[in-house]
């Protein structure tokens, strides 16, 4: 394939000339022609991805590693526009932009009433061209860019309903915890450039190893480790943009936004930058155990304390958005656990059911004449089955169902940590245990109030309802077969397979290489299910956690009502969200205004201005009002001036008083 | 010896004769006293063999300068009573600042300096040494130049004198019946133009 | 070819002067005359100054296009104009913003258009004038000579409190700029020479140099405006009409960046290094402090006022970063891409707060309010204007792929190698950059339209429009290509580096 | 013999007694015209000593010229000060501060 | 003989048309005076043109070594007779407007500039005094001409007792310099200082008296009390002939005596002219800031560009005076102008002597705001303006001397003052005039004081000739 460079190019830019026209002549070509020109944009790279996929994956294709033209060059360091093309970025490609045509799909029917049509394709579109950016890079430059670019659309995205107050606050909440991020992440490709003088992937690969030992000062006279420096700036973008604690923040509130864009942005793609960006620099992060134990203490943060927010959510989004969290909890702890493969193929599988979650809140959310509270739903299982049944798969996969995706991805990854021997596996271990069964009860408690139980819905509303349009199904359909089977397939070349070989690197020195431990053991798909039969402890959990929601929704519906006042203080905690948004609200939003203030007025205002500026200049026209008066207009003191000047003259030079 | 008792009493007389002009609180006293100390001085210059100078000192301040003083006192016909408040609260001050000069000026004149060999060289003069005529020789030749301008400088005294104090008032002070009648508004009524209150604005700027 | 013998940088001083003055003879009876002589001017600038950059040579690090004939014999003072690649830019930006303030002006400017339209085209041939005099005193007269017109744009087409604005202004700046004279008089004396590529060679002692450093600091951190010494920037810039506060903005602040990189740096390298440090804590402390400063303005105008200040903070530390770049590591790479970044960050901030002045001006014209809290929900009524907006917001806050990223981006890179707390601490701007950008957007331009005159706001005009996406244009150009801009400073800045690592001690 | 320092001082007390005259008055604005006139005495003085002294008949000639400038500058102050009451209908010197700051 | 004549012709000229002015003026009946008016004027150029004429190639003494004619007196004498003549085209109006034109206004400003020229021809120090009164008394009764003016009497008395003590002051110096050397001639007493023992502490004893009466004909603090009653109370035209042409005869003075005469003693009259420059720009510039009249602030200004002006004086050198004399002049061409639109607004008798007076006249009369403009920022030492020349002439010929503390005062000194110029320019520029009258003139005053504003400009864009000159001047 000559033309693979022509390819590449069509991919990324297929998108953005959808949105392009889309944005700029929404006007003119309509809603139908904003649709048509982004979905063929993006149906154009989904394609073409899957060429490329199967031209790498298969044609056995060769590692493309191209600069396109030099953004700038400076101080000896060309900072380049390019694209690396391996198995993994050829697999996000896929799946973002198939994610992506889906949701362009399905948001024909969702965003059927809404004003800003064509606004939103466009933005979708964009979002798509910057993701497609972002994983194909072959640089740090480039990776920032699209980073960035992504965030940019999410607060786009999310700001969508401009006039909606909290929507536009989530917004920029969104981009300024993403910018802490950002910020760290900055700081990392600093270190880099410092370091390699390169921001080359494959530049700095090559030459990893020489720095393994290279030190830093940084607080006094202690020196850390360079690449533990590097790593951990890195990971704290990661955090940022994948929404670890404790930047995770934004992501429940992103929910204010459209959603598609939960379901692309917030859910199956761009959240899952952080993830990709890890499994990239993996070179890097082997390098670091300390990093590889800060990554594992936050993700089994993020899977576990995350998840048990999802248990005292109502909004119907806002559960998935937890599950979420907890997710790509998971997958950061792969990531630090060393099995970046198994993190990866959590977040392909993840990106489909939890793409299909979305979708399907957002089908009920259509239906419900964009009620979210799922304390007036109940009974949708009568009225909407398709909907009904795909979400159902979307759910088992999220609870790892023996057998769907999840299962394979999920289990992948609790094998992992318990493989791995770093400091915080034990930790972490625990907390994806536990993760099983939370992930149950939460996905459990949704499926059950949002389609079993009475209708609680006003009966007009019930009345009017019906399965929603093609359009919304269509997506659904076609997103929960991979979120059934996806993993069954790639569990084997993905996991303990050559898949990953000429992306991630994964030292072999021990507690490392977990998933070569899990390779011995593994004996194909039969083998992994009946292991995880024989080691029924995940099972048990998973099904303890459908148990228990099951008694508490369908069985005794006034349980949880029981439950809240039992352990009144422990909900409040969940209600709360550990506190982290009144924290952040009091110390960063309201303390920061209370410091500019303090700035503003006594360090600008009063002390510059006031007392340097003005008072000078005050003091001035107040020692000029008075010496003023030295003139008196009499005759005498002018005279008077005159001999006291003559005086003084005649004894400091005549008579020498000065020396 | 006989020489030094002249100038200490014409000296005495001199600075007690200067100090009452300034004191004294009638304008026309303080004339007549500067004419004293005038005298005074006139007596000290012709010790000082500056004979020309002392008469013409005389002759042009006494005779004429000092009169045009009192001449004008006269005329203005000063209320003296209220000529004399003078000296009170500033007095302290303005005589230790006098005492100060006096002392910063004695301290350099007296110096020793002023009888070094330099001014040693009185040359003794004859009997028909003519003060007026070696003056007059070198004045008319010498000084041609600035005798010249001695001369504008008159001039223009001249002419600021009489254009100062001359007065162009009219002298007739009877009634025209002919300007009455063809007088007109704008003659006597003139409209300027005000800005109210721009005083206090100006302090503003 | 006829172009080469043109001495085409006293062009680029004397074309806008003399349509000046042209238009002030011309008169406000003519308005329409005047404007579009006025821009036809403006235009005619920005072409030759697009001729200057073709013509250019990138490769030689030296001055180009030198003229030189004598000014005043006496003194060996000449009328001495070059240009390299630091002054090309800055050429470059200050032409194309005065074609923007001139149509900004357009319908605006009810009183005394001409006057209006004298006053900026003056004032762009003295900043080109500044950015091309090589010899001291034809320096200091083009910087100065900038106040009068700048004074009067203030004064007369001003806010309410424009007095005590443009008298702020002015002394403050004549404050900065009289240490700078007498600077270049001792200069003299030591040197003997006004030149000023001659006094980068003189070799003087650090004592001296720390005493002539501390007088152009004086003067270029004024400008600039560094904190302390800042506070004039946000009074005259709510004061000045939207032209001011975009030429101030765009080209002014940048002559103070100029100033330490013409003269600062290589006259006293010595100097300069032994001050090195205390300019990076100040950089940091502009970069913060200003920053928490920004985020809690009320006044649009202000904001970005305060948002400038900080931004030139990246400025000041892109230019004294290479001497503990040199203590770290020994290598000048850092150090060129700091200094270059800062040069771009001149530039790029050149464009985006034109634009952000001009986004608040558009809205200013229809409300004639500067204040946060008069507005909301803005995007309800002016869509395109919001969308604008939005991207000069996103470049104000340094969103890579625009260019208020480039300048930013490269400054923190090259300070990692001073220190992980220098970047550690410019980096905070990322953050701060965007709350206070973003916090201003959403409280201006989101939510529902909150009173009945932002309801009755109409969206641009093909005017300003225009204006917008000129800059719309360029902003994104240079984010996603700055190339162009490096291309040419690339020679003169590895000069400069050069001269500066070398002590000039004897 | 007298000396010059003797014929100095006594000018010099001479110029001093004028200077006091001229700031402690605070009447009369006849008086600060004496006080003038004593001042060139002084000077006139001083003049006339050292042209004795140093046998010098320049000096003479000076003061020859500062008696005519006298003169001059007495009429011309006298006639400004008949202006002045015609003006004021005053004299004082305390009248005299219409302007000041 | 012969020579001498022919050296000081001018002089001699001078002196007869200025009896020649007075003869014609005594005898014409013309209410206007507009014979006298032209005569005079003429008188002015003739001189003007005879000092050209017998331009002095090298220096030439005459009279017993009493007079001298070389560069910088010939320059000067061609300024004095020029900016007097613009002086006298103002005062005219002036005269006419405030109705009390008189012919002895012209007479005794022609004997004023007779004394100018003699003062700066004076290489003798009796000369120096003949030349100083001439003028002064010229000027005393200049000042209380306007005889109906309580002000303008008031100013001419203040002036003339402070004026005389000045002259008692400088009289005394020269019976003790006279004494000390023997001379009165200015090289003689140079030569005498350099070659004879002379005691040095009597010598500054006299310099310091010297200085005083120079000091205060200059208008330097701390003697500087009689000049803003004197600006403000006198007649305009006059304040503006007194802030001009003497002036440069003041600079005259100084250089003769300081330079000509003491110049042995340089190191001890730089010290005392640093206090007194120092002083006098603190002096002029802060109480300047706190002045409501137009007038007055200008004489503040005064005696702020004085303590610039010393600066010149400090440096100690050739080209230090040099750029006194260049501050000088262009000083007095941006005063000139000052004054010269004060004339301008005033009307029907009213003097527009008010900073309130200057509102909104860029409305009133663009032409004319911008002409302000021109000088004031001039006189604030902005590029590009003529005072900004002025200013970097002295300031670089201080720092040449070592002066570099002087220096820094002297700018900062120089920031206060900007400040009240700015002020005039925002009455000007950012007010709303009070009324909308539109401002009249005779096209000769329009096209003159146009002139002097475009010159301003002219000169500061292109100040090499000028400089030149003043350095050419005082090369020796």
């Amino acid at each position: 394939m000559n033309n693979i460079e022509q390819i590449y190019l069509a991919i990324v830019l297929a998108p953005l000339i959808g949105s392009l026209v889309a944005g700029l002549f929404g006007k003119f070509v309509g809603r139908s022609g904003a649709h048509w020109a982004t979905i063929i944009g993006v149906a154009i790279s989904s394609i073409l991805s899957m060429v490329a996929y199967k031209y790498h994956m298969f044609d056995g294709g060769e590692i493309y590693n191209q600069n396109l033209y030099t953004w700038l060059s400076s101080g000896g360091i060309d900072f380049k526009i390019g694209f690396l093309i391996d198995s993994l970025s050829v697999t996000m490609m896929v799946v973002v932009s198939f994610v992506s045509l889906m949701i362009h799909i399905y948001t024909i029917g969702y965003m059927h009433e809404d004003p800003g049509y064509q606004r939103f394709f466009s933005y979708i579109s964009l979002f798509t061209f910057a993701m497609l950016m972002l994983v194909m890079s072959n640089n740090f430059l480039q990776l920032f860019f699209g980073w960035e670019a992504v965030g940019l659309v999410s607060y786009l995205l999310i700001g969508f309903w401009y006039k909606k107050e909290t929507a536009v606050f989530a917004n920029m909440k969104a981009f300024l915890v993403n910018r802490v991020g950002d910020f760290g992440f900055l700081l990392g490709i600093a270190a880099i450039v410092m370091t390699f003088d390169s921001l080359d992937y494959t530049e700095i690969f090559s030459n990893v190893t020489q720095y393994a030992d290279s030190t830093i000062t940084i607080w006094g006279d202690e020196s850390w480790s360079l690449m533990t420096v590097i790593c951990i700036c890195l990971f704290i973008g990661a955090m940022g943009k994948s929404a670890q604690v404790p930047l995770h923040v934004w992501l429940p509130d992103s929910m204010e936004g459209p959603t598609p864009i939960s379901a692309l942005i917030h859910a199956a793609t761009m959240v899952t930058a952080g993830i990709f960006m890890v499994s990239r620099m993996s070179p890097l992060f082997e390098l670091s155990e300390t990093a590889l134990s800060f990554i594992l203490v936050i993700g089994s943060i993020t899977a576990l304390f995350m998840g048990l927010l999802g248990l005292v959510q109502n909004d119907i989004k806002r559960v998935v958005a937890y599950s979420t969290l907890s997710q790509l909890g998971y997958m950061t702890v792969a990531l630090g656990a060393s099995a970046y493969a198994a993190a990866m193929f959590h977040l392909v599988t993840h990106a489909f059911f939890k793409a299909l979650l979305f979708l399907g809140a957002g089908a009920v959310i259509i239906v419900m004449h964009h009620e979210q509270d799922m304390r007036k739903m109940g009974g949708l299982y009568k009225v909407m089955p398709v909907t009904w049944l795909t979400c159902l798969c979307g759910t088992l996969a999220l609870i790892g169902f023996p057998g769907t995706s999840g299962f394979f991805s999920k289990d992948a990854i609790i094998e992992a940590v318990h493989h791995s021997t770093l400091a915080g596996s034990s930790f972490a271990y625990f907390s994806v245990m536990a993760g099983v069964f939370i992930t149950a009860l939460y996905s459990f408690r949704l499926f059950f109030m949002t389609f079993h139980g009475d209708q609680k819905m006003d009966i007009g509303t019930w009345k009017s309802m019906h399965e929603a349009p093609a359009v919304v199904i269509a997506p659904l359909i076609v997103l929960a077969i991979p979120s059934l089977i996806l993993g069954a397939f790639l569990i084997e070349p993905m996991l303990f397979g050559k898949y990953f070989d000429d992306a991630i690197y994964v030292a072999s020195t021990d507690g490392h290489d977990v998933l070569a431990r899990m390779a011995e053991d593994y004996h194909g798909i039969g083998g992994f299910l009946l292991h995880s039969i024989q080691h029924p402890l995940v099972l048990i959990l998973m099904s303890s956690g459908f148990f228990v929601a099951w008694l508490c929704y369908i069985k005794f519906p006034d349980t949880p009502d029981k439950l809240v006042s039992k352990i009144g203080p422990a909900h409040k905690l969940l209600v709360n969200k550990y506190g982290f948004d009144d924290f952040n609200q009091l110390i960063f939003a309201k303390g920061t205004i209370r410091l500019g203030h303090l700035l503003w007025r006594i360090g600008d205002i009063n002390i510059i201005d006031g007392f340097f500026v003005n008072g000078t200049a005050r003091s001035v026209r107040i020692f000029s009002s008075f010496i003023r008066h030295v003139q008196s207009g009499y005759l005498y003191h002018y005279a008077f001036s005159i001999i006291i000047g003559l005086l003084v003259l005649l004894v400091i030079f005549v008579h020498g008083v000065l020396d | 010896m006989i020489e030094q008792i002249v100038f200490y009493f014409f000296g005495g007389v001199l600075l007690l004769s200067a100090s009452m002009v300034v004191i004294m609180r009638n304008p026309i006293h303080s004339a007549l006293l500067l004419v004293l100390s005038f005298f005074a001085s006139a007596a000290i210059w012709l010790l000082l063999q500056a004979e020309f100078l002392a008469i013409t000192l005389v002759l042009v301040y006494v005779g004429a300068v000092m009169v045009l003083f009192l001449f004008v006192v006269m005329m203005l016909d000063i209320n003296l009573v209220t000529v004399r408040e003078g000296f009170t609260r500033f007095l302290p001050v303005g005589i230790t600042v006098a005492v100060l000069m006096v002392a910063a000026m004695g301290l350099v004149v007296s110096s020793d300096y002023f009888m070094s060999d330099t001014y040693m060289v009185i040359k003794s003069i004859g009997p028909d040494y003519s003060n007026t005529k070696e003056l007059g020789l070198i004045l008319y030749t010498q000084y041609l130049y600035q005798f010249e301008i001695a001369g504008a400088i008159l001039l223009v005294a001249i002419i600021a004198a009489i254009s100062l104090s001359m007065s162009k008032s009219k002298v007739n002070k009877s009634i025209s019946s002919e300007e009455q009648v063809i007088v007109k508004k704008t003659d006597r009524l003139r409209v300027i133009e005000m800005k109210a209150e721009s005083n206090i604005q100006s302090k503003k700027i | 070819m006829l172009l080469n013998n043109l001495p085409i940088l006293s062009i680029l001083i004397y074309t806008p002067i003399i349509g000046g003055v042209w238009a002030l003879i011309v008169g406000d009876r003519q308005e329409q005359t005047v404007k579009y002589f006025s821009l036809a001017v403006s235009i005619i600038t920005f072409i030759f100054a697009v001729i200057l950059y073709c013509q250019f040579d990138p490769s030689y690090g030296g001055m180009q296009f030198i003229e030189e004939s004598d000014w005043i014999k006496a003194f060996d003072i000449k009328y001495h104009l070059g240009v390299d690649g630091i002054a090309l830019p800055l050429i470059m930006l200050t032409s194309f913003t005065t074609i923007l303030v001139i149509l900004a002006a357009w319908e605006v400017i009810e009183k005394h258009i001409s006057y209006y339209m004298c006053a900026f085209l003056i004032l762009t041939g003295l900043m080109n004038g500044v950015f091309l005099a090589l010899d001291a005193i034809l320096f200091y007269v083009f910087w100065e000579a900038m106040l009068i017109p700048m004074f009067l744009i203030i004064g007369i087409w001003g806010g309410p409190n424009r007095v005590y604005a443009t008298i702020k202004f002015f002394l403050y700046t004549f404050l900065g700029s009289v240490f700078m004279l007498v600077a270049f008089l001792y200069l003299y004396t030591t040197v003997g020479s006004f030149n000023i590529e001659a006094l980068h060679d003189a070799p003087l002692s650090l004592t001296v140099q720390k005493f002539i450093f501390v007088a152009f600091f004086l003067a270029f951190a004024v400008k600039i405006p560094m904190w302390p010494i800042h506070t004039w920037l946000p009074d005259a810039h709510v004061e000045a009409p939207t032209g001011g506060s975009v030429i101030l903005a765009a080209v002014m602040l940048k002559m103070g960046g100029y100033g330490f990189l013409r003269l600062s740096l290589p006259i006293t390298p010595d100097g300069s290094a032994y001050f090195g440090d205390a300019m990076i804590v100040l950089s940091l402390i502009a970069i913060v402090y200003i920053g928490f400063v920004a985020l809690v303005q009320e006044d649009m105008k202000k904001l970005i006022a305060y948002s400038s200040i900080s931004h030139m903070g990246f400025v000041t530390l892109g230019f004294f970063l290479p001497f503990s770049i040199f203590t770290a590591s020994g290598s000048s790479s850092g150090a060129i891409m700091g200094m270059e970044g800062a040069m771009m960050q001149m530039i790029s901030h050149g464009f985006i707060s034109a634009a952000m002045f001009l986004c608040v001006g558009v809205m200013y014209d229809r409300i004639h309010s500067r204040m946060i809290k008069d507005y909301g929900g803005v995007v309800n009524t002016m869509p395109y204007f919001a969308a604008f907006m939005m991207l000069f917001a996103m470049s104000n806050a340094g969103l890579p792929g625009t260019s208020g990223f480039v300048g930013e981006f490269l400054v923190i890179l090259s300070s990692f190698e001073t220190s992980f707390w220098v970047a550690f601490t410019a980096a905070i701007t990322l953050i701060l950059g965007a709350a206070y950008t973003l916090w201003m957007y959403k409280r201006v331009v989101f939510g529902e339209v909150t009173s009945e005159s932002i309801a009755q706001l109409e969206d641009i005009n093909m005017r300003e429009a225009f204006i917008l996406f000129l800059l719309a244009v360029v902003v994104l150009i240079f984010g996603i290509w700055p190339e162009p801009i490096f291309e040419v400073m690339h020679a003169t800045v590895e000069k400069l580096i050069e001269h500066i690592i070398h002590t000039k001690i004897l | 013999m007298i000396t010059l320092p003797e014929v100095l001082s006594l000018a010099a007390l001479l110029f001093c007694i004028s200077i006091a005259g001229i700031f402690l008055n605070r009447k009369n604005v006849i008086i600060l015209l004496m006080c003038i006139e004593l001042m060139l005495l002084s000077v006139n003085m001083n003049f006339i000593a050292f042209s004795h002294f140093l046998d010098d008949i320049h000096g003479q000639i000076f003061v020859f010229f500062i008696l005519t400038v006298a003169a001059a500058e007495s009429a011309i102050g006298l006639a400004i000060l008949v202006v002045m009451f015609r003006n004021k209908g005053s004299i004082n010197i305390d009248d005299l501060n219409s302007m000041k700051g | 003989m012969n020579v001498d004549l022919i050296i000081i012709l001018p002089e001699i000229i001078l002196l007869a048309l200025a009896c020649l002015v007075l003869m014609v003026d005594a005898f014409s009946k013309d209410p206007l005076h507009l014979l006298t008016y032209w005569t005079t004027q003429a008188s002015l150029l003739v001189v003007m043109a005879l000092v050209l004429f017998y331009f002095p190639y090298k220096a030439q003494v005459a009279f017993n070594g009493s007079f001298v004619s070389d560069y910088m007196s010939a320059i000067l004498k061609v300024l004095m007779c020029g900016i007097t003549s613009v002086v006298f085209l103002y005062s005219y109006e002036y005269l006419k407007e405030h109705k009390f034109l008189k012919g002895e206004y012209f007479v005794l400003g022609l004997f004023a500039v007779l004394g100018m020229m003699i003062m700066t021809s004076a290489y003798s120090l009796l000369s120096v005094y003949l030349g100083l009164e001439l003028l002064s008394l010229s000027l005393y009764a200049m000042v209380a001409m306007q005889r109906e003016s309580k002000a303008a009497s008031e100013a001419a008395m203040k002036y003339f007792v402070l004026g005389a003590i000045a002259s008692g002051m400088l009289l005394y110096g020269i019976s003790i310099i006279y004494g000390l050397t023997g001379s009165l001639d200015l090289l003689t007493i140079s030569e005498r200082i350099n070659v004879d023992n002379v005691s040095h502490m009597h010598l500054i004893y006299g310099m310091i008296f010297l200085i005083v009466g120079i000091a205060f004909k200059l208008g330097a603090a701390p003697f500087h009390m009689w000049v803003p009653d004197v600006y403000q109370g006198a007649p305009t035209s006059v304040t503006l002939f007194i802030s001009t042409a003497p002036k440069l005869a003041a600079f005259a003075m100084a250089m003769r005596v300081l330079v000509d005469g003491l110049m042995p003693l340089v190191s001890d009259w730089q010290s005392i002219l640093i206090i007194l420059a120092v002083l006098s720009m603190a002096t002029g510039n802060i109480i300047a800031i706190a002045q409501t009249n137009m007038k007055r602030m200008l004489a503040y200004s005064t005696i702020a560009h004085i303590g610039f002006f010393f600066l010149g004086f400090i440096a100690g050198t050739a080209s230090g005076f040099s750029a006194s004399m260049f501050y000088i002049i262009s000083y007095e061409l941006m005063t000139m102008g000052a004054f010269g639109m004060i004339i301008l607004l005033g009307r029907n008798g009213l003097e527009a002597d008010m900073l309130f007076d200057f509102k909104g006249l860029s409305q009133r009369s663009p032409w004319f705001a911008f002409v302000m403009l021109c000088i004031m920022f001039s006189m604030a030492g902005v590029p590009p303006f003529l005072g900004f020349w002025s200013k970097w002439f002295v300031l670089q010929e201080l720092v040449a001397s070592g002066f570099v503390e002087i220096a820094v005062i002297a700018v900062l000194f120089s920031i206060i003052g900007v400040y009240y110029y700015l002020r005039i320019i925002k009455l000007m520029y950012f007010d709303e005039p009070d009324s909308m009258t539109t401002i009249k003139t005779s096209k000769k005053m329009h096209f003159v004081l146009s002139i002097n504003g475009i010159l301003i400009l002219v000169l500061g864009l292109a100040p090499n000739i000028l400089m030149s000159l003043c350095l050419m001047a005082l090369a020796g």
